[in-house]
């Protein structure tokens, strides 16, 4: 008996999901990133108003006073979907897990000195705090914002920032031997101690603010690019004995910080182009928040640094310049 | 100093509560604007008990583990061309469901739990919440994911965003989560933490999962277990959040029975849908919607409310009512699907006398008595060359939007109708349970975006059904109508024909 | 009862979507053939309030004329009930001087026809 | 009463292999419900996962939390702490 070779006929009929192949105009191989993030968020037809505020639809253009022409406009260079997002922070989180064992074995913070000690748990623990609200704020944008191309980036910074807020309080953990006295003494100094107070309260003055984009404004250019920059910017000149070992420790930040800020500026970049209102509206807004956190980071600059609050300063320059280059006019 | 070890409940602790501080420069109730209308009482938010204990950098680890494994599996499955090897064509249209109708909602979920993961006061209770916003982010995309391959093969599953917006049916699944999602933050934990992920999730995840992997399908099997490991973490916050509700304040039992009532009936009636896609969707099944139910409803179910009876919770109400009617629901929803598929997205068809019988044999009490009688009729019809299709437009119930098809508890012979007049205007329900929701907010309902009432209003795309499929972008010959006949079955038979004559 | 929202006029940011003035003119009204539940639920039909009764008879035979027990409605013998109470309808009167409402629902009957094969289908 | 089940459900994979093994072992009148895909192991009103037992299948050290990379469903109150995992309902 004859074989007859055939090949069964598997030419696909698409290649993509239409409304993917409308945005990539024409039906071609659309990558997992466009796939799980076009069109994603409901945008018509939706139920019943909010209970909870009712003056908007649950997913609702007007919560921002910048307008998009187009929401899925700003999207994410990184192209994180789920998936590539947690292999890629499992990665970054494992260089520092290597990190920590490497300065537990050698000790490196438990056999500093009181003094020290106290100034990093007064200087760099309450950090922490700033992170998580900071979490809070990617979450809020998360739940507020409009269009998953924004709003899915969001909900993963948060993630990385809870998870900052956890590597701080790591350290605070292996100065002390795990007692939890240094994270208490750092929550105290949050509290009150003065070099902390404009921080504390610029981040509580954000988790009151009710339009979305000028929160991401704040905490992008406010929070990120003044006071984290600041603070991990200075470990090295600010801790002479542990320095070292807490920049190390705190590697997870800086990899993050060039990760996020891909992805940020290109939001803020494509946003602001789009409009003349928008550039306006967000310029005043990285003004306001760029010189908030200024104020807020003098007192702890000069604390850390004794430099009168130049750092914070200077911080504040560069994200000015930074905002600048975006097209904001600053 | 010697570094001890913390337990996994210090070191939870430490690394995620301690992170709160109570602010000064801001007044709580600003920075938490929601949390108090629903009138739930927090006495303590520290009473709150964390379900797992994840920190950021275990759950990063843990889920890209379980990431590269189920992408491994989605990448072997396209390049070996597994929708080849699936039991029967019609399996996909499973698929076409559960991307237009449930696809979506893992989304909601995801906002949804952004939500409650920012605005719930308590600090334990919103790093679960975050984790569960992330992990439905996980489940719609990679929902996308599996999919998509078969989105290259089989119609009607192209369009799934803005037929989730727009196609009558999937009001069902929408209206429910715009249900959830716009209520306050107590009552969508409820919604969904607890009535939906607690209740009735493991129906849908676990037998119906189980039937994926068992018709072939080996990278839907892998998303849905996957997808419900992380459903376990959800369902502890579920249970944990009533848990904590009823301890708070003996004035949230009456609150909360409130919500458990309502939710369980609209999930009830949600996943009847899922009720036809086991029984009769399935080629090849693992059991039926009877057995899920009695396994995942009656028996767990029924552990969880002895359980929670010490606080003074009941069985949801109509909880029995719902029982009897798992002798029924999915026949009724075939039925459905059946006379209906000329204006859906995906295709129906007549079970062959194999199937029937099988029917027969898991239904004994109702099947041949109701059910088996309207097939012969239906098949009669399709052999006379005159294949049943309901020509007309379906009164659809004003809460659970499903057309009013259910029948009154006690007599499945006789259609359920029930009504409530409210400012003038008559509204219409399928059930007593779907009524008693109205009754109880009825200026939520009366806002409902009702598909069909909004066709003859002249809000979808024309007044005659071409120009409503257009506008539900159904491709009519295509996507839409008998299994027998569409291009998913000459493509499945082109393919089956060619392994044939392979094989021979 | 009523809804519990964050403010008190939550009514006021409302829509009441399904009025009868958002139909045109017309007004939603329902049918059901009782006995025969094999077609999937009752049918919706926008009517201009002046339509005669009669016309339903005719829109009720363009949805179920396929049935087997179609062809045998004897319409002079059809039971009536409209929102609930029995009714003897005027087939030449206008739907809404048989008391028909927007959204009422029209059940009827056909005695001797109890769908197919007496099982209500 | 019903009976209250105490109820895991895992992937049926060479990953859970130990584990199931570890169950069936450790709770003597444990039911085994074998599905397509996953094992639904079902005890009277409690269940334990022992973190020694499972370790001493897999021959590796092993958290309690890594069940959930196989973890399908369960029924019961959960109480995890570093050497076990119980899931049970209030008698």
């Amino acid at each position: 008996m004859s074989v007859q070779i055939k090949t069964v006929d598997l030419t696909p009929k698409r290649q993509t999901f239409a409304h993917v192949a409308r945005r990539l105009g024409g039906d071609k191989p659309a990558t997992r990133y466009q796939e799980a993030t076009l069109d994603l968020q409901a945008t018509e037809n939706f139920h019943y108003k909010p209970l909870w505020e009712p003056q908007f639809w649950q997913y609702d253009t007007r919560k921002t006073a910048v307008v998009m022409a187009d929401w899925y406009k700003p999207l994410d260079p990184r192209q994180y979907y789920y998936g590539s997002y947690n292999i890629a922070r499992a990665n970054m989180q494992s260089a520092g897990e290597r990190n920590f064992t490497f300065v537990e074995e050698r000790g490196l913070l438990a056999t500093i000195s009181d003094a020290e000690r106290a100034r990093v748990t007064s200087l760099l623990l309450p950090v922490r705090h700033l992170h998580w609200g900071s979490n809070m704020n990617m979450a809020e944008i998360c739940q507020r914002g409009y269009g998953t191309a924004v709003t899915a980036p969001c909900i993963f910074s948060a993630g990385d920032q809870l998870g900052m807020a956890q590597i701080v309080s790591r350290i605070g953990l292996a100065l002390d031997g795990q007692t939890g006295a240094c994270l208490a003494a750092a929550k105290q100094g949050w509290m009150s101690n003065p070099a902390w107070q404009g921080v504390r309260q610029m981040i509580e003055d954000t988790l009151v603010q009710r339009d979305w984009f000028e929160l991401f404004t704040a905490q992008v250019l406010g929070v990120n690019e003044v006071v984290l920059k600041l603070v991990y910017g200075a470990l090295e000149q600010a801790f002479p004995e542990s320095g070292l070992a807490l920049a190390m420790l705190t590697g997870f930040m800086a990899d993050w910080a060039a990760d996020e800020t891909r992805w940020s500026d290109a939001v803020l970049k494509t946003v602001a182009a789009e409009s003349e209102a928008n550039k306006a509206l967000i310029s005043g807004w990285a003004e306001r928040w760029i010189a908030r956190a200024v104020t807020a980071a003098e007192p702890l600059s000069a604390a850390l640094l004794g430099d009168h609050g130049a750092a914070a300063r200077a911080a504040g320059d560069a994200a000015r310049g930074h905002g600048r280059k975006l097209g904001l006019a600053l | 100093m010697t570094a001890k070890k913390l337990s996994l409940k210090q070191r939870y602790e430490f690394l995620t509560r301690d992170l709160d501080w109570e602010p000064s420069y801001q007044s709580a109730d600003d920075i938490y604007p929601y949390d108090k209308f629903e009138g739930i009482k927090i006495k303590d938010w520290s009473g709150w008990e964390d379900p797992f204990r994840l920190t950021m950098d275990s759950y990063w680890k843990f889920q890209a583990e379980k990431e590269r494994k189920l992408y491994a599996v989605i990448d072997a499955f396209a390049q070996n061309n597994g929708q080849t090897g699936v039991s029967d064509g019609r399996y996909i249209n499973v698929l076409k469901v559960f991307l237009t109708g449930i696809s979506p909602e893992e989304y909601q979920a995801h906002r949804g739990f952004a939500f409650t993961g920012r605005h719930l006061r308590g600090a334990g209770t919103r790093v679960a919440c975050q984790m569960q916003s992330l992990d439905e982010l996980r489940h719609v995309q990679t929902q996308i994911h599996t999919i998509s391959h078969y989105n290259k093969y089989f119609d009607g599953m192209s369009e799934f965003p803005i037929q989730h917006d727009r196609v009558f049916y999937l009001s069902v699944p929408k209206s429910f989560f715009d249900d959830a999602r716009t209520a306050g933050p107590f009552e969508f934990m409820v919604a969904v933490g607890f009535a939906f992920e607690y209740v009735l999730t493991n129906l849908l995840f676990v037998p119906f999962m189980s039937g994926a992997a068992y018709n072939g399908d080996m990278s839907t099997v892998t998303f849905g277990f996957s997808a419900q490991s992380d459903e376990s973490r959800h369902m502890t916050l579920g249970i944990e959040v009533i848990k904590f509700l009823l301890e708070q304040h003996p004035d949230n039992l009456p609150i909360v029975q409130r919500w458990v009532d309502k939710w369980f009936w609209r999930g009830f009636r949600l996943l009847g849908i899922v009720a036809a896609m086991m029984d009769y969707m399935l080629p090849k099944k693992v059991m039926s919607w009877k057995e899920a139910w009695d396994i995942y409803f009656v028996e767990a179910g029924g552990a969880l409310f002895q359980d929670l009876a010490r606080y003074g919770l009941k069985m949801p109400k109509y909880a029995d009512i719902a029982t009897e009617a798992g002798e029924h629901i999915s026949h009724q929803n075939w039925g459905l699907f059946y006379q209906l598929c000329h204006v859906a997205g995906f295709h129906a068809w007549m079970p062959d006398a194999e199937h029937l019988d099988w029917l027969s044999a898991k239904y004994p009490n109702t099947f041949d008595k109701y059910y088996r009688p309207r097939f012969e009729m239906w098949a009669k019809q399709e052999k006379e060359g005159k294949r049943f299709f309901f020509n007309g437009l379906p009164q659809l119930c004003s809460c659970c939007q499903l057309p009013m098809l259910y029948t009154e508890p006690g007599d499945p012979t006789k259609t359920c109708f029930r009504s409530s007049v409210f400012k003038g205007t008559r509204y219409h329900f399928c059930s007593d349970g779907c009524k008693d929701i109205f009754d109880g907010e009825p200026e939520k309902y009366v806002q409902s975006w009702l598909p069909v009432n909004q066709i003859f209003q002249g809000n979808c795309g024309g007044a005659t059904v071409p120009e409503v499929l257009d506008w539900y972008k159904i491709n009519v010959g295509v996507d839409n109508g008998d299994y027998v006949g569409s291009p998913d079955e000459a493509l499945w038979n082109a393919w089956t024909a060619q392994r044939f004559s392979e094989a021979s | 009862m009523s809804v519990v929202a964050i403010t008190p006029d939550y009514e006021d940011y409302i829509e009441y979507r399904d009025e009868q003035s958002l139909y045109h003119g017309a007004m939603l009204v329902y049918v059901h053939w009782e006995e025969h539940i094999s077609f999937v639920s009752a049918f919706g039909v926008p009517l201009p309030p002046g339509t005669p009764f009669g016309a339903i008879c005719e829109i009720a035979m363009g949805i179920y004329g396929d049935h087997p027990d179609a062809a045998r409605i004897d319409w002079s013998q059809a039971e009536w009930m409209i929102d609930d109470e029995r009714a003897t309808p005027d087939f030449g009167k206008s739907i809404v001087e048989n008391g028909i409402g927007h959204k009422s629902l029209i059940r009827f009957w056909t005695p001797g026809l109890h769908g197919y094969q007496g099982t209500a289908n | 009463m019903m009976t209250q089940l105490a109820s895991i459900t895992l992937m049926r994979n060479d990953d859970a292999r130990p584990i199931i093994d570890a169950i069936m072992a450790d709770n003597p009148d444990v039911c085994v419900l074998n599905m397509p895909g996953a094992v639904k192991l079902d005890c009277d009103g409690r269940l334990r996962v022992n973190r020694a037992s499972v370790e001493e299948r897999m021959g590796r050290a092993w958290s309690p939390q890594e069940i959930q990379l196989v973890l399908v469903s369960m029924a019961g109150n959960l109480e995890e702490d570093d050497d076990q995992f119980t899931l049970s309902w209030h008698k």
